[in-house]
């Protein structure tokens, strides 16, 4: 479903985001992304959208090199794909409900439809109650639940998530991941960047690891790579 | 194409979006509405200008002179033939006796033109005032058929002052079409920076999956409801402030001027209303347009 | 008070945040340009309205009668006399005949005044320009005190001129009066949005313990220079358009006009400059510092 | 050192930020804030920072009620209190380099002492090659580094700190785990919003937790509440 051939991007500033990269990924493959602040977790992921061009190689999603697709039909790979941003990109000017409303109208989906789907994605995502709130009115893991709740309501085939719970507590963070789980099982591709040790070692899924922007392992079943136990050294 | 229901939702997202974005609407408005009272004011300053000088000019009427020996029937006669010259306002009739007496007044009634009482040279004349300057030529020409009548006007002052009407109307066109342009510049100027405001909104719009059409559609909507209703505002402005400003530049100042009236309100209107409605919402769609294409592009 | 080194670094801050903050700096500039431009346009304008009136008015002469019987001698006498008189620009004598055939020709050579050739009643006279129509009557004053002369000006038409100056004048301060307030508005509005735009750094200075001061200096910095910078940019283009103006209307249309020239540039810029300069910078600082004030209340 | 008696936050669409809350922190105390998201941690942080006005209540801070300081002294209360926010608040238009510099600039700092420390501190989180990056030429954990550099530059007596690793892997979170306990140890006060278990847990810090507005634990050598095995439960 997504293949990777040879990537690499540089950005202008001569900072390396990625580096020669091969990667392959199957429909309804689950895909953690692991790696040190800074290796090109962010970067990996926002080339799949076609939001950074590579400065080389290949990106074939859906068995179309992206890199050469026309701007007219950006945005309909861009639909294909649901994502969650480190930094969540929500409209400022729209509410909770608006926000993830938004994200249907993009789509064509009818009054109907936005009606009956939104609540219950952001009863899914425990935002029930902030529904009218703007972004600005909500805490840290509120708005990154109400990005999960955008990038999931369209049911893409993929979904492409940077530390989907970064801003999560431990709770919230595993009804997240159930979520998410639940959706892969209905067949959806997820490739999802994450920090966090325990959901890694807990989940068993495929883990690739990227370090200063090369894959440097890429295991299936995998667990975050970190065998010093670092509150041992560090404390 | 796009679905109706999407069209109903981006037409709502554009009249939302203007209270949610009322700051920047605010400032477009506000630009747009100086800038359009900046065009009415050269507009109704240059045609008034124009007005004006016209009605100056109908002042320097024709003198039409009798020739010696035209009785007292010949000459009422003339008089009624000449009212009947089509665009002649008033005549006038000064004998010869009041010619005299009202040259020797200009002379200020002194000692050098005594000899002229013996035997009066000066000629019976009609004054003619004509309705509009530019009529004269004509009425002159109809006079000049009159055998009985030697016509003179004041072809040299009347130049003048047609060549200053064309200088002032020359220089206010230009000046008309500069505060045009700098007012185009001035809109577009604020409408893209309420734009750029935007463009982290734009961008996160296509991140996921916009099309350009749909971004842009709100935008054009919000452009154009500003625009028109800038328009509208600009208009009400310049109504109120013109019929108060004409009213008392005609009584405290023209009046000077005997009678000078200032172009009524509804021929400025008649242009200047649609002019303004066509800049005011063109300026917000087009500038709206344009502005957003660049940030389209991610 | 603020440190040495601090002060430093914010006037860097301030010519640093130029370049940072282009696009709304530019955009800033730009209004405050076109701003000055109508200002500039619009008193350039005015003033010339003025100038070329009263180039116009000039031309009204004053003629004075010379009395019957005054020999040659007296006359030549007289003619350097009157020359002498302040403000009197030129003086040109016209002899009896001369009257008369002027007078006639002004007839168009027609019967009716043959019996003047008889008995030329017409006097002698000198035609008196004065340099500039404010001192006509103080010249008229001074040529009533030679006996031997009966003066007359066009009373009458030098009073509509001056009427109608007078009218133009007011209009056009009013003009400009509207405009400055129109320009100032339009500034003060863009100066708004960019400081706007910024609110949030604004704001993070202020959360990370910033002081108003601290804050507001590169602002009021950064206003100052756009605003100077703006200023100069906009009395070049004045330098500019308007010799450039100026010289195409002269030759090609004022010409008709015989001699009319527009009020020398030195004039203009006399004004304009520190109006100018004095606007720009006083916005840039005024305008910046009110609009920062209630985003530094967090 | 920071007082909160009776404090209260009511936000202005009526959610609750804080309920009737009671806290003192002495100076030289290293706390932990956890709880779930939305319970009101950020809610506390801000408060102390004067960000925002609590409904009701006293906040005392160095001896001095907050809520009754003039609009002058604001600035002053500011710089005795490094901040790293959840959502960092960087100035977009500086240079990693500069955002730090300029925390020392409103502070007066000499330009001897910001060349000296800047690269100094740059160097303890790890952006030594950054500096002269902008922040949207940084990744999320660069950025978090950042705002935790600009906050402890000024060497600030009370350092409030918004889920400071929420955007790091293990290995950076716990460097900067550790440099925290370091600067905690010559003497600053330090208040830090979190959800990462493992920190808490093994660093045997005071933890108070918020629930809902309300704070529900208190303990001095406290771990995170999270009896529950979630890892075993959902998967
Ligand atoms: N827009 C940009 N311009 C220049 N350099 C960039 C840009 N974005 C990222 N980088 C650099 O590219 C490298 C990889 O960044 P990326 O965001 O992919 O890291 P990451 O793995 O997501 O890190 P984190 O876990 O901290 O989010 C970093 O060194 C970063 O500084
Ligand atoms: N500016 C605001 N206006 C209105 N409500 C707000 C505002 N900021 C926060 N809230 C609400 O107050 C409650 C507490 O928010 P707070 O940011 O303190 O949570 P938090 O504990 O920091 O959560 P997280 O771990 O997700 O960051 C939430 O329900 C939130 O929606
Ligand atoms: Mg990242
Ligand atoms: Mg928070």
């Amino acid at each position: 479903m997504i293949y990777l051939q040879h990537v690499s991007k540089t950005y202008s500033n001569g900072a390396i985001g990625l580096n020669s990269t091969n990667l392959s990924i199957e429909k309804g493959e689950f895909v953690f992304i692991t790696g040190n602040s800074g290796s090109g977790k962010s970067t990996l992921l926002r080339l799949l959208l076609k939001e950074i061009e590579p400065s080389h190689g290949k990106i074939i999603i859906n068995n179309r090199d992206i890199t050469k697709l026309k701007r007219k039909q950006i945005p309909y790979l861009r639909r294909d794909i649901g994502v969650v941003f480190q930094d969540f990109r929500l409209l400022p000017t729209k509410t909770v409900y608006e926000n993830v409303a938004f994200a249907m109208q993009i789509v064509g989906a009818t009054n109907r439809e936005i009606r009956k789907n939104v609540p219950i994605i952001l009863g899914l995502v425990g935002l029930a109650r902030k529904a009218r709130c703007y972004p600005e009115e909500l805490s840290g893991g509120e708005q990154q639940r109400t990005a999960l709740a955008r990038a999931i309501i369209n049911n893409s085939p993929i979904l492409i998530a940077d530390e989907p719970t970064g801003n999560l507590d431990p709770a919230t963070s595993w009804e997240i991941m159930n979520c998410l789980q639940d959706i892969n099982k209905r067949g959806v591709t997820i490739v999802m960047a994450t920090h966090e040790r325990e959901i890694v070692n807990t989940l068993k899924k495929r883990v690739i690891e990227i370090t200063n922007g090369s894959v440097t392992k890429d295991m299936h079943e995998g667990g975050y790579d970190d065998e010093m136990e670092y509150s041992q050294v560090f404390v | 194409m796009m679905k109706w229901n999407t069209l109903k939702y981006l037409f709502k997202e554009g009249i939302v979006g203007l209270w949610k974005n009322r700051v920047m609407a605010l400032a477009s408005a506000g630009t747009i509405i100086l800038c359009l009272l900046i065009l009415g004011m050269s507009y109704s300053l240059g045609t008034n200008i124009d007005y004006i000088l016209k009605q100056i000019e109908t002042k320097f009427g024709i003198t039409s002179y009798v020739k010696e020996g035209t009785n007292e029937n010949k000459i009422l006669e003339l008089r009624a033939k000449i009212a009947g010259v089509p665009h002649v306002q008033e005549v006038r009739y000064i004998s010869k006796e009041a010619a005299l007496s009202s040259f020797k007044e200009g002379m200020k009634d002194n000692a050098i033109f005594e000899d002229f009482t013996k035997d009066n040279p000066l000629p019976a004349s009609f004054e003619i005032i004509v309705d509009s300057v530019e009529f004269q030529d004509q009425v002159v020409k109809e006079l000049g058929k009159m055998p009985e009548l030697e016509t003179r006007y004041l072809e040299k002052e009347t130049d003048i002052f047609i060549k200053i009407n064309d200088t002032i109307n020359y220089i206010s066109w230009a000046i008309s079409g500069a505060l045009i342009i700098v007012g185009l510049l001035l809109m577009t100027n604020t409408i893209k920076l309420t734009v750029y405001i935007r463009r982290k909104e734009i961008n996160i719009m296509k991140y996921i999956g916009a099309t350009d059409q749909f971004i842009r559609l709100p935008f054009l909507i919000e452009g154009v409801v500003i625009g028109t209703i800038s328009a509208l505002t600009a208009i009400i402005i310049i109504v109120v402030s013109y019929s108060w400003l004409s009213n008392i530049l005609v009584t405290e100042l023209i009046g000077l001027l005997n009678g000078v009236t200032f172009r009524p309100i509804g021929d400025i209107m008649q242009r200047l209303i649609p002019v303004c409605m066509i800049i005011g919402s063109g300026i917000g769609f087009i500038g709206s347009g344009t502005a957003i294409r660049k940030h389209l592009k991610v």
